[in-house]
């Protein structure tokens, strides 16, 4: 495991913590969807935990994100508050999105979370756009763009990644690598052994990194995030990983190779890093097992928070579709 | 020489039969998609048929949806017969170029050389809180594009049909499955049919009120005709089956007897398929035998939310129809 | 306090004079898209911008139709008011997913957190032997996406007007020009100014016959106008403007006037904005208000041919209009 | 220049001639075009005849081409008759595609044209399907793919590419930089030096080729092409080339750098052709003027054919939209 020096032990903490936060949300929200509280799908982000955390560890406030599908991870670890998450994804009026938009699309742009995307790769584009953006209006502000191995072969990837590279867009773009999309191998998908080989036909720095262990994670995240604030342009960040769950709550025959899930849930990043931090000595037993608790308390009481909330009234389906107009002055009015 | 024998099918075990008995007929048919060979398709629909065709002509593709759209048409060119499946059909908005600029036109710009026999299937996926980008119905869009056939069933009998008619077709077919019919049974004959292209099927016939319906609107217009009945109310429920090119002849006819049109459809109601079949309607059914303002039952005009009530609150109801049936008898 | 200086513009000047005016006022509004910086545009548009704003704010993107209208979104959801330029707008076949998935919902599906001050426009280039991928008219698409607004402007005056506002406007608009129309003239004034989006304009006012029409389509109904005057026949011309939203109580208040509505789209016929407007018109207007049946005066449903004679017969003409005025004026 | 040892006089001959039908071809296409005979747009292949021809002579019977706006040359060197092709863009009856489609879209599926297309890039994943169709049908086609340099940053290029590699598709990649897309400088569109490096990141060979000289695109053309017959999978060729006029009839104005123009001028694929010809003594510069003069005479020929045709008449323009069906009987009818 990378060193550690680095990093407090107030940090170390706060990282196990999130990543434990980010497990626990998930294996409730799986059991919401089983009660049908949540419809549609949720996408569970377990196993991949180290990435998100390693990697918004990296930035700093007024940086932005983007998601996927598979969002619920990068949006704890960006900040967001586990009450308005659960009551999004299960359809309430107190929700991030008072319940328009559910699992798949999660925005909260007061912590800096532009949105998850259910379209795979859909958002690249935007988070090469937002960042360049940010950067014409004077802020030193960063992008990341998190996406799967999947979405590396939809044609918006190419684009978004050619044209940050001749904007010198403040971005990072974040591939998720967990080996499958769906029932689809990475074989099938690619040709070559590493997505990250594909930043040198854009002219810029393509990085793999284990994706199971968040202090790797954190030290190419902030390699990138410091190229990108410094305006030399994007980088392609490969995290090798895996998902330990099923697909998604909807789609649960999971046929990989029960082998090769048991290899990996050996590189479980949860137990890497704890067992780091007590080798370490920055952490004991007891203090791990607490925050795991912690953060059990902390989503059942999301949970609770949420089933509490009411539901949207239905006379409200027709509005935010539309923002305010007032053509006289210039400037935005939302 | 056909039997009688005749299975109750769902719509997704139809449509499975459908591909696998027009692959056995022809080695030129291959399917394309997104988790369809290994994993049998998200819901089903092309289960076993890497199996039994092999993983040549049932391909397990990268996401990339435009550039299988733009493999089916290729394949088409050169004499294939490919199978696109988009896994929700909402993501035909990645293919629009590949569909709409060169499928449906390439014949024509080629001066009638070359036919495109593709199909491009794939689910209408709302109902169930998949949220804005999983839940369109966007068939407005393919019925605006020349050169395209558009496709929409609402029974296993005229799925397996239909998709067997399709796969023959020489033109590119876009077909619309509705996700919360794949697990719906009906009877099927156990032997060869097709269902042609571009013909409705009058579902229930009646003399007061015709309601165009297609896909599940189909199944809301029955459930409405059924309970007016007892009123004494008499629906013809028309589906169209076939977008387009779609039977005017059929649906006038209908309008025609009845003197009163409403149309229903899970479209965004600017600009969606109801407008067509209204405006149609009157190329061939002046006002002055009009007994009622033809009217539409729609979606609202909005993206397609999350929550089961905003969800229900913006699809099209049983009770927006029977308003609408209303409407019309008081007029 | 406006004076009366009026020019004569061309609709690209003014298109220019609205982007300048407003890139001047608001240093959030940058432009991207081919060709727009160096060269101006392929029609002048962007003309003059790059060394005005300079290439922070005026970029020449690679050909990535999908990428530079998300990347419009991008900037518009952080504060910027990005505007797209699409060389010919069917180009935006190849950016649908970002346009109607991400641009259009994502306001709504955020709960109102958003909003995306997006402009993306182009022109339509059809009347010139562009051929069938270069020619279409689809604004029926844009109008069948909620959360868009769709503009398309008849004469310089409206288009410099509209084109301020799409920019001030904090939603996703798509603004459709007529490539023939960039080089005619009409006078402008040279005051700040404005036009509202959503609001219609009759651009001729007449008893008998409500034409609705926009963009070339106008001066194919005014020109039809003046020459039916001289018969006796006057035709209340409408010019929506913006598309969607539609100003249907301008419309509606005029049909009730006229008690005939023709409706003139250059769209493939199946499914366009014109089928829309009737559609629209009658939950408005009752058919017991109306003389005549509601008619269509539309492109054939085909795609658009490269030889001019093809292409002419395909495109709606006078003739085709002034035929069916005669139509409903004798019904 | 490359060694010639490996063409007989014969077939340098041919070359020779094509390369100057297609200079012929298009300077008369740009007068039809001022005269009105032609109605959008008119884009010259001047400059680049090497390209289409080197690679063209690299394929055999059955073997199929897609095109691009600037077709006129890939449809020379594959074997298409002038008359047709005059008919076609003067919009006669007479033409390849009876006047429907114009000078951006000749299709002439008995000569192996798939079809030339007005997107920019958007024939190279169909492409690979008529490819991947080809083999699955038995036959051991090989089907290639012309494309700019602009065409390299849309999304269906990356897609395409690597669907090809995944199926290992009998299809050859043929870009041809000719360094500007209309206005803009390859600068603008990429930040990197080859777009031949972008191979890497499908997993198949890119090579770069001087794209003025017939001989060495021949010699790549040749082993791109039996790479992908022998099912090794695709090739990505990019030739270096340079338009020397304007990007269309409808665009005249060229903001490019006169010197570089010229610079160009002096490496005309022509002049450097017949050059070496006369020096190797394969020809003589009264053989090469002969050459060049029957090219002229074929398109004087042709152009006058084109302009006694008809028109096309107008009550068929619905015709030809879809094919005849019939459902009952498997297989195709048209
Ligand atoms: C454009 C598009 N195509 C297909 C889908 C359906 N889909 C949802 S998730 C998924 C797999 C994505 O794989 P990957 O990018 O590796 O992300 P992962 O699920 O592995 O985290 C697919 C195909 C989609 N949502 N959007
Ligand atoms: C999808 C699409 N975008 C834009 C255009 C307009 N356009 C026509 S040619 C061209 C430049 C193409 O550059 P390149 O691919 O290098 O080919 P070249 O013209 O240099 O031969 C552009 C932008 C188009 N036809 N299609
Ligand atoms: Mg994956
Ligand atoms: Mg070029």
């Amino acid at each position: 495991m990378t060193a550690v020096e680095t990093r407090t032990p107030a940090a170390l903490d706060q990282a196990y913590l999130t990543m434990q936060r980010i497990r626990a949300f998930e294996t409730k929200a799986m059991e919401l969807f089983a009660e049908k509280y949540i419809r549609g799908s949720v996408h569970p982000y377990t196993g991949q935990e180290a990435i998100a955390v390693g990697v918004c560890d990296a930035l700093q406030e007024g940086d932005y994100i983007t998601s996927t599908h598979r969002g619920h991870g990068h949006c704890i670890a960006k900040g967001l508050e586990l009450r308005p998450m659960m009551a999004e994804i299960t359809g309430r009026a107190t929700g991030y999105c008072k319940g328009r938009g559910g699992s798949m699309h999660i925005t909260a742009m007061r912590h800096g979370m532009l949105g998850a995307d259910a379209i795979v790769a859909g958002s690249l584009a935007m988070a090469v756009g937002a960042a360049y953006g940010l950067r014409l209006q004077g802020k030193d502000a960063v992008v990341v763009a998190f996406f799967g191995d999947g979405a590396a072969q939809q044609g918006i990837f190419h684009e978004a990644a050619n044209l940050a590279s001749v904007l010198r867009a403040p971005v990072v773009f974040v591939c998720e690598n967990n080996q499958w999309a769906i029932s689809t191998p990475i074989s099938c998908a690619i040709a070559i052994e590493d997505i990250a080989e594909r930043a040198t036909g854009y002219g810029f720095p393509g990085e793999v990194v284990d994706g199971n262990d968040v202090l790797a994670v954190q030290a190419v995240a902030e390699r990138a995030v410091q190229r990108a604030r410094s305006g030399e342009g994007p980088t392609l960040i490969e995290a090798k990983t895996y998902r330990i769950t099923p697909h998604s709550a909807a789609t649960p025959n999971d046929a990989r190779d029960p082998e090769e899930l048991a290899r990996w849930r050996e590189q479980d990043p949860i137990g890497r890093l704890g067992r780091h931090l007590v080798e370490t000595g920055v952490a004991t037993e007891a203090r791990l097992e607490e925050l795991g608790q912690q953060a059990q308390a902390e989503v059942e009481d999301a949970a609770a928070w949420a089933l509490e909330s009411p539901h949207p009234v239905a006379s409200e389906a027709e509005e935010d579709i539309y923002a305010p107009a007032d053509w006289l002055t210039p400037g935005r009015l939302s | 020489m056909s039997t009688v024998a005749v299975r109750e099918l769902t719509m997704s075990e139809a449509l499975n039969e459908a591909i696998r008995e027009e692959m056995a007929i022809d080695p030129t048919v291959l399917v394309i998609g997104e988790d369809i060979a290994r994993h049998g398709g998200l819901f089903g629909v092309t289960a076993g048929l890497l199996d039994e065709f092999g993983a040549e002509r049932v391909i397990d593709s990268p996401i990339s949806e435009a550039a299988i759209t733009g493999f089916g048409t290729g394949g088409a060119l050169i004499g294939c017969r490919p199978i696109v499946e988009l896994q929700i059909s909402d993501f035909i908005s990645l293919a629009m170029d590949q569909l709409v600029n060169h499928a449906a036109k390439w014949r024509y710009m080629s001066g009638g050389q070359v036919s495109v026999p593709l199909v491009v299937r794939g689910p209408i996926s709302n109902g169930i809180g998949m949220a804005a980008q999983h839940s369109q119905t966007l068939e407005a869009w393919f019925v605006h594009a020349p050169g395209l056939v558009v496709i929409m069933p609402s029974t296993a009998y005229d799925a397996k049909g239909l998709l067997k008619s399709a796969i023959r077709d020489d033109n590119p077919v876009v077909f619309l499955e509705k996700r919360l019919l794949y697990s719906r049974k009906s009877p099927v004959p156990a032997d060869e049919f097709v269902v042609p292209i571009g013909v409705a099927d009058v579902k229930r016939e009646g003399s007061d009120v015709t309601v165009v319906a297609a896909g599940a609107s189909t199944h809301l217009a029955l459930q409405a005709a059924r309970q007016l009945a007892r009123e004494g109310i008499e629906l013809e429920v028309v589906d169209p089956r076939t977008l387009k090119p779609l039977d005017i002849d059929t649906i006038a006819e209908s309008v025609a007897k009845t003197g009163r049109l409403i149309v229903v459809n899970e479209g965004a109601r600017a600009g969606g398929f109801a407008s067509e079949v209204v405006a149609r309607t009157l190329d061939h059914v002046p006002i002055s035998e009009l007994k009622a303002t033809p009217l539409r039952v729609t979606a609202k005009d909005t993206p397609i939310p999350y929550s089961a009530s905003l969800e229900r609150e913006v699809l099209p109801s049983l009770d927006d129809l029977l308003d609408a049936v209303a409407t019309v008898m008081a007029s």
